[in-house]
């Protein structure tokens, strides 16, 4: 059962009024512009028993992706093609909000969204992950573990298990008859990819977007849009959020920025692949 | 999506059940079909059969109550005999978000702030699951608040546009959303023009986006019509009898 | 841990008092006489995804029955048979009383009671179920499903049961070698029965027998007594329900009555299953 | 069911075990075995041991308090070593029910109404299961209420009849119970001479249903007639010493 | 999460202050010495369906151990090698603190510190209960069932668990080609043990050591210390419990405790094996 | 244990990944890493890589209060990428006690008393398990303590000792806990000379496992030097600032 959350933390109501009031002027408290994502820090392989990992810092928000590679059954509908798995859990480290337990409506969403927008594009080509049609596959489990939440936790999920995902390289598969075993001493062939993806996620607040919001800011706008892009400036995905209904016409503003933001988030994804020994510091 | 991935379009253009693009399947709705809820509804697109019910304003928990409005609670459920496999009854991941999904929908229309500390319970039960179960539960959903007698500032009309063989169609059926190429559900008070669901699980150009989008509008505006005549025909009787 | 309920709904005391009065005189607040069911009407085939369904009202008491037929392994002590499963769900839609969740105790009784009613008089032929002797069988899942709950939720729910699984059609089976798939395009074989059979439950008032009891009459009314007749006239089934105790004597006419009763309804179990079409509408 | 069906009754017409139908196995009972909880006992039918503890009257959290009497608390739990295969400890359906069946024959005899707000929690462990836990469980209960001091409109004797090889027995073992045509557990208030507890797993003609519930009410009757002397003697104890 | 627990059973303030007085002058209110053990009474065999069991009751607390052998699949790591489980209930029953549900965390431990005993020095030989290398082994269930708790159930249930197993007979297995069944009319072979062991529990005041601390002592006492022994004399295990320290010189005397008492424990356990039958009285 | 045993003691006396017996692994500590919690820390002992936060002294749910002091609330969790197969989030048996161990260390040195009726919440998250996780999870909780201002006794340095190939050996790593003869996680509030956590996982001699604590206590009393450091450095910069 879903329900109606408390909303938290709980701000003072001069800040909250402070907040708005300046957003409808265009202005964010960090000085930040409507369309302006906060730093970015990546670093790259952090967990070296993980395929592939990153640490995305995204202003205050901190999220690990680990990239783990199993053999499973494939899914029976989908025999030739291997399996992708995305958890995402809000540990209670991560906020004052947070609660032990299973995953709820949140992690599950956010997990979902990813997991949907990695699938639809076929960012990863599933079929390349077949060991034995119809009986081994690879399972590729791409945990989101948020460790700081400052805002945005999506496109900061989204971004780290894109990266964690692209330096991911599988282990070797030791094959003798019919048994296959994994042997993670060698690790060599990278995940074949088709296309990069994210999301750019922003704030609702009337006609008013806000790109990347922070804690403060989600504590006040009621509503978000996510959109999901990948290289070929397709819309891959889209997740609206919230307590209040979007207008068509933000909408299209919406998906507007999103095309335009989504290519500035890629472009800074390629650069870092591309030179991940410049992000292996933590 | 490999193999036997079947024609959606057919040579003359028209869909696998014979449908224009721009085509409703048969759409049937009911209020008042349950004796116990405050309000309720039975909604079918085509063979995707759902029945919600609405109970409240009513006591909830202290620990859920809010201080200036009604929390909704809503569960989207699918019967172990609503899909082709067994379905098995605990809660999938996908259940939760649609629960979520369909709740924050609810919440953009109702008028919480009448009610504070209490809650308005929805439960949306999918009898027959063949594609749209999520949006023919929101308009389900919708109907049965009306009948509880739930103010909102206006009813939600649900409908899923998708993307097959390279067509945008309308309200798509359990095998377009397969095997086609997207899958669009759309919630939309037709009546103040505002959406209030809408998520995307495929891969649409910009402008095939925003193709997708109108469509959506138009025929939520035709199911808008179709639930507003449903109301009005059980609160005439009601007059009548 | 079963935990004395709760009574609910609280009913205005007065009106309890009416009830009980009434049916120490032999009425009933519903005009029935006390040996009298609610009227009882059926629609089949509501759910064309299931194998089987059926739709009772029961009075103002809805309960879907949906069958669905499923692959699965045999029990190990019943290699050569295949397997029923009978589950209920008191989903919260049907009542201000039910609570999202895995099945509570009720649910669990009213599944067990109509499973051991179907089983024991080998209502449906399971052997005929087998399709590879110890390793393969049809699984055949009995789903009752409460929508609306306005007393007597066994009857109403053995009685969907029962219609659903007689006019349940199997799907083909495609053997080729080891492989058996399930082809769901056609569903012929009908479900192999030997025996029809229902419920009957009455509400115990001292020595008064109140049939069919509803939701009003559950409240104030503190024992039950369900018995499970066969299409032969016997008893294959029994289960004492409530809060106080039952004289010998009192159960002997329990039987009686369940037995007379029990003749009515599996005659119009046989009327609805032997011309289906007529009951196809919703 | 099919293949290796033993027989159960011999050509001499006694049972498997030896007994006559009208027979019992031999029964043990012991009250005050536990030091902690204020009231137990062990019975054991035959193979069958099951050990029952009553704590309470007691404090009960407030979401479970009735206003008029006492919330009874049962559970019936099998060790995991009590059956042929290991048992898995969680709950099973069949526990669930059972708890069910055995707290609505504890509520007809007990005198709830003069605790109101507080719990009476019986806690039924299985530890050997050979046939009849649930009505061994049901005296151990009974017993252990009794041990604990708490007024009762009578004691409650539970005993299982059967039906094997198309004759009524009684006390019916777990070859019995597993091969043969009927299992009817039975609780028994002798002294007021009601049934409190009654399910049939299995098949009866009217007249078969008749006689076994006639052999049943005997075959309580000398249970009731051994819990009474197994109190009395407790009591005689506690007077003497 | 792991919470600190509220002190059960609450205690007359005079009755701890009285406990804690005597024992600062090596006396006990139960008349025994600082390292006396209460008395130990053991039943044999009382689960006649169970591969092995014991009754040890230990002063006021009665703990049963129930073994029971099945078939499954041997560990991945250990393709030679049986399967040991240890699992632990605090059932209801036992205790006016103990709730019904699945182990608590005190439970939990209780279980693994005796599994951990048990496995390290190999107390009971797995490879030998391997039946098919990599495919199917025999799997011990050791289980621990609380039914009164007068304290101290570590040392109990450790006892009863040594004593069931060192009486376990195996079941006979049927094989014929590929199948492997267990035939529970014959029970025959033992199960080969390598050696005895015990744990020896210690309440910790300050630098006083109190063996075997009963139900009113540890509530008194903040603090413990459970060290296992095996015949060769050797330290098989160890577990430090409770809310405050110990310091290195009283873990030093805890050692030397551990070993003396837990070899007049091993004597005992030896001598109830060598006579299994006169203990088998319940 | 059997088959393919690495060698753990080369012949040059050092161990396989060439320290002496008695060094630790690189150990890196760093203090305040997170921006919620009221303190943090990141500890490092070579492939080990544990995160802890605590939040409180903070309000708890009634039912968990205790009137004279604060409530520990602890976690041990390990990421579902931390170890060589991926893990379930679900909590295992192994998480639990290790909670339960942890949370006891800490409460040997915790000022609970100055908190009545509150919580102190302490979250250890384990990143990367390369053995030796709960001593290092140890000490990043007490780091994590003292980083948020809650007084204690003294601080807490966790560290393994182990016996491989009949050596004992300081700071076991993961292939040295699976293949050697054992494992005994130490906590040592080296300041006061307490021992709040001691396990053994493992069989040693009575002399053996008096040279293992000696050696967990001089590995312990340089952790802590290293966390003293750690702190130092932080008000240092705090004061600089």
């Amino acid at each position: 059962m879903s329900i109606t959350p408390q909303r938290e933390p709980i701000m003072p109501k001069l800040r909250a009024e402070n907040i708005i009031k300046m957003l409808k002027k265009g202005e964010r408290v960090d000085n930040r512009g409507l369309y302006d994502y906060r730093s970015i820090s990546v670093s790259i392989g952090i967990i070296g028993k993980a395929e592939g990992s990153a640490l995305v810092k995204l202003g205050g928000t901190q999220v690990i992706a680990g990239v783990k590679a199993e053999l499973g059954s494939p899914y029976e509908d989908r025999p030739n093609e291997g399996v992708l798995q995305v958890h995402a859990e809000f540990v209670p480290l991560a906020s004052p909000s947070f609660e032990p337990g299973p995953p709820n409506e949140d992690a599950i969403e956010v997990a979902r969204v990813i997991d949907r927008s990695l699938r639809e594009p076929r960012a990863i080509e599933l079929s390349k992950l077949i060991v034995q049609p119809g009986r081994l596959a690879w399972v590729i489990y791409d945990d989101v573990y948020v460790i700081d939440h400052d805002g945005n936790i999506l496109d900061a999920g989204m971004i780290a298990s894109m990266i964690a995902l692209a330096v991911t390289k599988l282990p070797k598969l030791e094959i003798s008859g019919e048994s296959v075993k994994i042997n993670r001493e060698v690790k060599e062939t990278p995940l074949p990819l088709n296309t990069l993806v994210t999301t750019v996620t922003m704030g609702v607040l009337g006609d008013i977007l806000v790109v990347d919001p922070s804690l403060e800011e989600e504590s006040v706008l009621d509503t978000f849009i996510s959109i999901s892009v990948d290289e070929k400036g397709r819309i891959v995905g889209l997740q609206k959020k919230g307590l209040k209904s979007i207008t068509p016409k933000t909408l299209d503003s919406a998906v507007e920025i999103a095309l335009k933001k989504g290519e500035q988030v890629l472009s800074f994804i390629r650069k870092v692949i591309s030179s991940p020994q410049e992000y292996m510091k933590w | 999506m490999s193999e036997s991935r079947p024609r959606l379009i057919r040579e003359d253009g028209l869909r696998v059940d014979g449908r224009k693009p721009e085509d409703l399947r048969p759409i049937r709705m009911e209020v008042e079909v349950l004796k116990n809820a405050n309000g309720s509804a039975l909604v079918e697109y085509g063979g995707t059969k759902v029945i919600a019910a609405v109970y409240g304003p009513r006591e909830t928990p202290k620990a859920v109550q809010l201080p200036d409005r009604a929390v909704l609670r809503v569960r989207y459920h699918m019967a172990p005999f609503s899909t082709s496999e067994h379905k098995s009854p605990a809660p999938t991941r996908r259940e939760i978000e649609l629960s979520k999904v369909i709740r924050e929908a609810l919440e953009a229309v109702v008028f919480t702030d009448q009610f504070p500390r209490a809650s308005i319970d929805v439960f949306i039960e999918v009898l027959q699951a063949d594609g749209g179960t999520r949006t023919a539960g929101l308009t389900a959903a919708s109907l049965a608040l009306a009948d509880a007698g739930i103010p909102m500032r206006d009813l939600v009309a649900g409908v899923a546009v998708g993307k097959v063989d390279g067509v945008i169609v309308l309200d798509i059926n359990e095998l377009e959303d397969e095997y086609g190429e997207a899958d669009m559900p759309l919630g939309y008070a037709a009546g103040i023009g505002e959406i209030v669901l809408l998520q995307l699980n495929g891969v649409l150009t910009p402008e095939e986006f925003k193709k997708a989008v109108e469509l959506g509008k138009r025929g939520a505006e035709r199911i808008y019509a179709q639930m507003k005549e449903t109301l009005h025909k059980k609160y005439l009787a009601v007059l009548e009898s």
